[in-house]
């Protein structure tokens, strides 16, 4: 953190803005006539974003140290793992 | 206390023993390296007064060595465990022409149907019998597993063979009995109660007096 | 500083993750957190995979123009709330107070707009156990509009957005206790601990409100 | 950030008078929490082994009446027979207790607060409060649980496993309310178990003393701080999973019930992805103790440190992508049970180095049995028949027959007890006067190491050989099966067995008190160790260290070639150290 109060602070309203902006976006899409793949993997892909957006700059991950990153990033292959797990009953 | 496993009676029933025997000599020799190495270290190296220890702080190459086997080991007992697996509950194990059973299990028996006159399993004409299977030797033979209410296990000790029947799951299991006689089903799974009562029987016919008890049988719906 | 027992000079440590105590726990608990909710939500994307017929269609039961405006709030208060962060590192003792104060009351918001959220649907007869006998939309699948059955769907429906409001009215029942300090004037530009605990912890509740709103009501 | 510029802990050196009540039962002091996990988890152990001789009674001697058993009431055993549905009741209770309420307390709740701070120079852990609060709430789960026996319908009976939909409707076990109190006692103890371990980790990361890197913490240190994050993380799902378990059976939600859309098969999913975890949670720390002890009775360095750690670390990474190993029979894709089989084999490699370096440590050392050693010795070798029996259920065609039979009860036991017990009775022993300032007898402490070893080996070792002959587990009544019926003459044998292995622990106990009156001063450090928590007094003070140690060295510094001594102490400075170039975070 010892860098983010050297700096100024960032722009919490542009981040803001960009969160609401992706919020219309994605309300938009959902409802559009597309495959259903399709819209999975958009909405998917734009609510991770907007999840980023808000630990990178929210939560100030973007400042922190590397050991700080990897306490936050440690669990998420977990929750991959048993839902790829579970989900091979339906694939095979 | 003996290590010999009961009599078998199905097909694959020898390999899964060869597995177990193959297991038992592997484990059985590391388990008398690491409890020999043991008691001779506890008495070569007891405290005597004078003696100081050996500083020691470890050894690559020895634990080079013994992280290696142990890993080749286990890796070949896995290549072969995965081909009986394969075998015995792959997806596509069931052998074509395996005669079907239905087994439904509740609380706390087994539903055991068998093909009517028209040779289908699931039809009209079906007729159930409670806690007794009735199969042909050297026939492969298929149970359509199901459950009722919870989760049960088909466990036939003497063939080898287990299979957790699942609510909202039909689970395919296929063996071929190879010795004529009676055998007990258990229930394997904590399924309530009536978990201990929840046995059955399995009776191994010729071919000829499996044919004979399926018309007897047929003849006694039909009236 | 604000505690005598502070002014003692720091013992000396070993470098650790190079933050304070809090900050640190918080992130650990926060690890659990995740983990938590991929139980539930795991749970859900499980189900739904292998029960596919038991869901509607985005709109039909949901309604989504509310929670739309929902997470409208939710993003709302994580930018006041990083506000607050940014104005008390600033030492604005005066606008800590502001933006914590509009953090609770937004906070408190959302949590009254999802129990209007539950009230019209189970008004309408969608409850945890699905559709409720003789309600009005058991009706609409009588007629084929709808599901037959949406037991699953409301089952986990329930259980994800449920506990999520419950975090966050936990979190509001915090933020009231750090307003309230704020107010008693205890954070200072050198010593703000509980303010930033308390901001990483509503942040990562807006996260797994921003994942749950696009795969409950939008997928 | 100014904030990193703050102390890292509120002064704890206040020595200023506090009331009994402040000092002893609403402690923040880890040393006092430590001993009240210590305290609650053994008579939780004694409620575990009590149940584990009801059942072991019923299927020793099924025809005769449980002595005393008329004192229990009609609803459990009528004119002292066990019914049915309190045997089941029995089954599901011993498995929770043991696992939730005597060994993880035992060895997490005790040891990660008595040790943690002491042995890396911290004055206490970084959140006192909320770990007093995670001893509370502990307490409270433990008298939920324990009040499913005084409920309409008895305790919970669907197994310590609770696979719905068994578990998710009274109908189907006949329990009604003891199931839900099953479910929130869970989640009530997770809850604990994920405050305090957030406290040992942020005491781990960030409270050693100038010194203590990581590759000097103790072994103890390395498995507790691993154990930490398996608890963190996989606890967890497990509350998830009873939440929604308990949603199934109060609110009618149908998660797990298949006439519905649910998935019974997904609570197994759920229940083992904690569920191994959760396994290598009870061992892992054991192993650190025994570690810590084996060095110091054979008076030499932790053969293959390094390799240790990393053992420790791939056992915990490992241990997240084995659960299917669980359910090979439960229907799950075969292709699925593939790749667990081989994840499964994968993990005894790590087991095997960490057997070999404890051996290792022996070879060549001076090695003095006291009674912690004993037990050391007894974890490792109980360990390896453990591990070695888990290859049979590792290879799923063999695990076929032996899935849900008595082997796996055998091999469990062999981990739990001959692993996990074995190394708590050691370590118990060892820092017993660390804790109250006394050393325990050694020679009641032999007696019991004796008749335990023995009797515990005559008890579950003929398991195995039920397993084989195909007893199933959590059956009521063997006699049922004409398979088992030769069995009953060896599982009568193993009851008297486990009777004696009960009575075994008397002398345990009465050492146990009878130190803590008048046993000899301990000093100290008596055993001769490096660790930090040697060089303050015993009992330990509040607040630990005078002042913030400063570390040299590793902790397994014995008979160095520096020094006359056969041990050199972690804080001792020699004229070639230089002083650790790690300074507080102020810097």
């Amino acid at each position: 953190m010892s860098e983010g109060q050297s700096h100024a602070h960032p722009n919490y309203w542009a981040v803001w803005v960009y969160l609401l902006v992706l919020t219309v976006v994605e309300l938009g899409v959902a409802f559009l006539p597309w495959s259903k793949q399709v819209l999975l993997l958009t909405l998917l892909a734009m609510a991770i974003w907007k999840a980023l957006l808000v630990a990178l700059f929210f939560m100030h991950l973007k400042w922190e140290g590397n050991r700080m990153r990897i306490f936050a990033i440690a669990p998420l292959p977990l929750t991959v793992i048993i839902v790829l797990a579970v989900l091979t009953e339906y694939v095979w | 206390m003996s290590w010999i496993l009961p009599p078998s009676a199905s097909t694959f029933a020898s390999d899964i023993d060869f597995l177990y025997y193959v297991i038992l000599w592997i484990t059985g020799i590391a388990f008398v390296i690491v409890e020999v190495g043991l008691v001779v270290f506890i008495v070569k190296y007891r405290a005597r007064p004078g003696r100081k220890a050996e500083y020691i702080q470890g050894s690559t190459k020895a634990e080079v060595i013994w992280t290696a086997i142990p890993a080749v080991t286990v890796v070949v007992i896995g290549l072969m465990s995965g081909g009986v697996w394969n075998d015995v509950k792959g997806r596509n194990s069931v052998p074509a022409g395996a005669i079907p059973y239905g087994v439904h299990a509740q609380q706390f028996e087994w539903q055991i149907s068998y093909r009517g006159p028209d040779g289908q399993l699931g039809t009209g004409d079906d007729f159930t019998v409670r806690n007794q299977l009735h199969i042909p030797v050297n026939q492969p033979v298929v149970m359509r597993l199901t459950a009722e209410d919870v989760i049960h296990s088909l466990f036939i000790p003497a063939f080898r063979v287990k299979q957790d029947a699942m609510p909202g799951m039909t689970i395919d299991v296929w063996f071929e009995a190879t010795q004529v006689g009676e055998f007990e089903i258990a229930c394997a799974e904590l399924c309530g109660i009536g978990h201990t009562t929840m046995g059955a029987t399995v009776t191994v016919h010729t071919a000829d007096d499996y044919q004979r008890w399926l018309a007897d049988r047929v003849a006694a719906a039909d009236r | 500083m604000a505690h005598p027992a502070m002014m003692h000079p720091p013992a000396r440590r070993e470098i650790g993750a190079d933050v304070y105590n809090e900050k640190l726990g918080i992130w650990i608990f926060l690890g659990s957190e995740v983990m938590f909710f991929t139980a539930l939500i795991g749970a859900y994307i499980i189900v739904r995979f292998g029960s596919p017929e038991f869901w509607a269609l985005p709109n039909q039961i949901l309604n989504v123009p509310v929670t739309a405006i929902n997470t409208f709030l939710l993003i709302c208060s994580s930018v006041t709330m990083v506000k607050a962060f940014a104005s008390i590192q600033d030492g604005d003792q005066k606008k800590l107070q502001l933006y914590m104060v509009a953090t609770v009351i937004i906070g408190a918001a959302f949590v009254g707009v999802q129990a209007y959220e539950y009230t019209t649907l189970v008004h309408e007869g969608f409850l945890p156990s699905g559709y409720a006998a003789g309600s009005h939309l058991a009706e609409l699948a009588a007629r084929g509009e709808l599901p037959a059955s949406v037991s699953v769907y409301g089952s986990s429906f329930y259980t994800m957005t449920g506990f999520h409001g419950f975090h966050v009215s936990m979190g509001v029942v915090c933020m009231v206790f750090v307003t309230w300090k704020a107010f008693k004037g205890k954070y200072t530009k050198e010593d703000h601990r509980g303010v930033e605990v308390i901001g990483l912890y509503w942040h990562f509740v807006d996260l797994v409100w921003i994942i749950l709103f696009t795969i409950v009501y939008l997928v | 950030m100014a904030t990193t510029a703050l102390p890292l802990e509120k002064t704890t050196h206040a020595t200023h008078e506090m009331s009994f009540v402040r000092k002893y039962i609403f402690s923040t002091d880890h040393k006092i929490i430590g001993i009240q996990f210590l305290l609650m988890s053994f008579v939780f152990l004694l409620f575990g082994g009590l149940m584990a001789m009801m059942m072991r009674w019923q299927l020793g001697f099924p025809d005769q009446p449980l002595p005393a058993g008329q004192l229990l009431p009609e609803t459990m055993a009528p004119g002292g027979f066990l019914l049915p549905e309190f045997y089941n009741s029995l089954v599901t209770m011993h498995g929770t207790i043991m696992v939730f309420f005597a060994i993880m307390p035992l060895l997490v709740g005790v040891f990660g607060n008595f040790l943690i701070p002491l042995k890396i120079g911290a004055p206490d852990m970084a959140f006192p409060r909320l770990n007093m609060a995670s001893f509370w709430i502990a307490l409270t789960a433990g008298i939920l649980i324990m009040a499913g026996f005084f409920v309409e319908g008895g305790a919970a009976g669907a197994g310590w496993t609770s696979y719905a939909p068994l578990s998710a409707s009274p109908e189907w076990t006949g329990v009604v309310g003891g199931q839900q109190l099953w479910l929130v006692s869970l989640a009530v103890v997770g809850l604990a178990s994920i405050l305090g371990a957030t406290n040992y980790i942020t005491t781990v990361v960030n409270l050693r003393a100038p010194g203590m890197t990581w590759f000097r913490l103790p072994l103890s240190i390395w498995a507790l701080f691993v154990t930490a994050i398996l608890v963190l993380l996989a606890i967890p799902i497990l509350s998830g999973a009873a939440i929604m378990l308990f949603f199934d059976q109060t609110i009618g939600t149908h998660f797990f019930d298949p006439t519905d859309g649910g998935q019974p098969l997904m609570w197994q999913h759920l229940f083992w992805y904690f569920g191994h975890p959760e396994v290598y949670i009870l061992i892992l720390p054991a192993m650190g103790f025994v570690s810590d002890i084996i060095a110091n009775a054979s008076r030499k360095p932790v053969f293959g440190y390094h390799s240790m750690v990393y053992a420790l670390i791939s056992i915990a990474f490992l241990g997240w992508i084995v659960w299917g190993h669980h359910m090979f029979m439960s229907g799950m894709n075969p292709t699925l049970g593939m790749a667990f089989m081989m994840s499964t084999m994968i993990i005894a490699v790590p087991s095997a180095i960490k057997v070999f370096n404890w051996m290792g440590t022996m070879w060549r050392g001076n090695i003095m049995f006291h009674v912690p050693m004993l037990h050391s010795v007894a974890f490792v070798s109980m360990f390896v028949i453990g591990g070695l029996s888990g290859v049979f259920m590792a290879s799923p065609p063999v695990d076929i027959y032996f899935h849900d039979t008595y082997f796996i009860v055998a091999h469990l036991h062999y981990v739990l007890f001959g692993g996990s017990l074995f190394a708590i009775f050691g370590a118990v022993t060892f820092w017993y006067p660390k804790m109250f300032g006394k050393l325990m007898n050694p020679l009641l402490g032999k007696i019991h190491f004796w008749l335990t070893f023995v009797f515990y080996n005559l008890t579950f070792f003929p398991m195995h050989n039920l397993g084989v002959g195909g007893h199933m587990r959590r059956i009521y009544d063997p006699s049922q099966y004409e398979f088992l019926q030769p069995l009953a003459p060896l599982n009568t044998f193993i009851t008297v067995s486990a009777l004696l292995l009960f009575a075994a622990q008397i002398p345990f106990a009465v050492n146990f008190i009878m130190s803590w009156f008048n046993g000899e001063e301990a000093g100290e450090n008596p055993w001769n160790d490096n660790g930090l928590e040697w060089i303050v007094p015993s009992p330990a003070p509040h607040g630990n260290f005078a002042e913030v140690p400063i570390v040299y060295r590793g902790p397994y510094e014995f008979s160095s070639p520096l020094v006359e001594e056969d041990f050199l102490p972690q804080t001792r400075k020699l004229d070639s150290d230089t002083e650790p170039a790690a300074a507080s975070a102020a810097e």
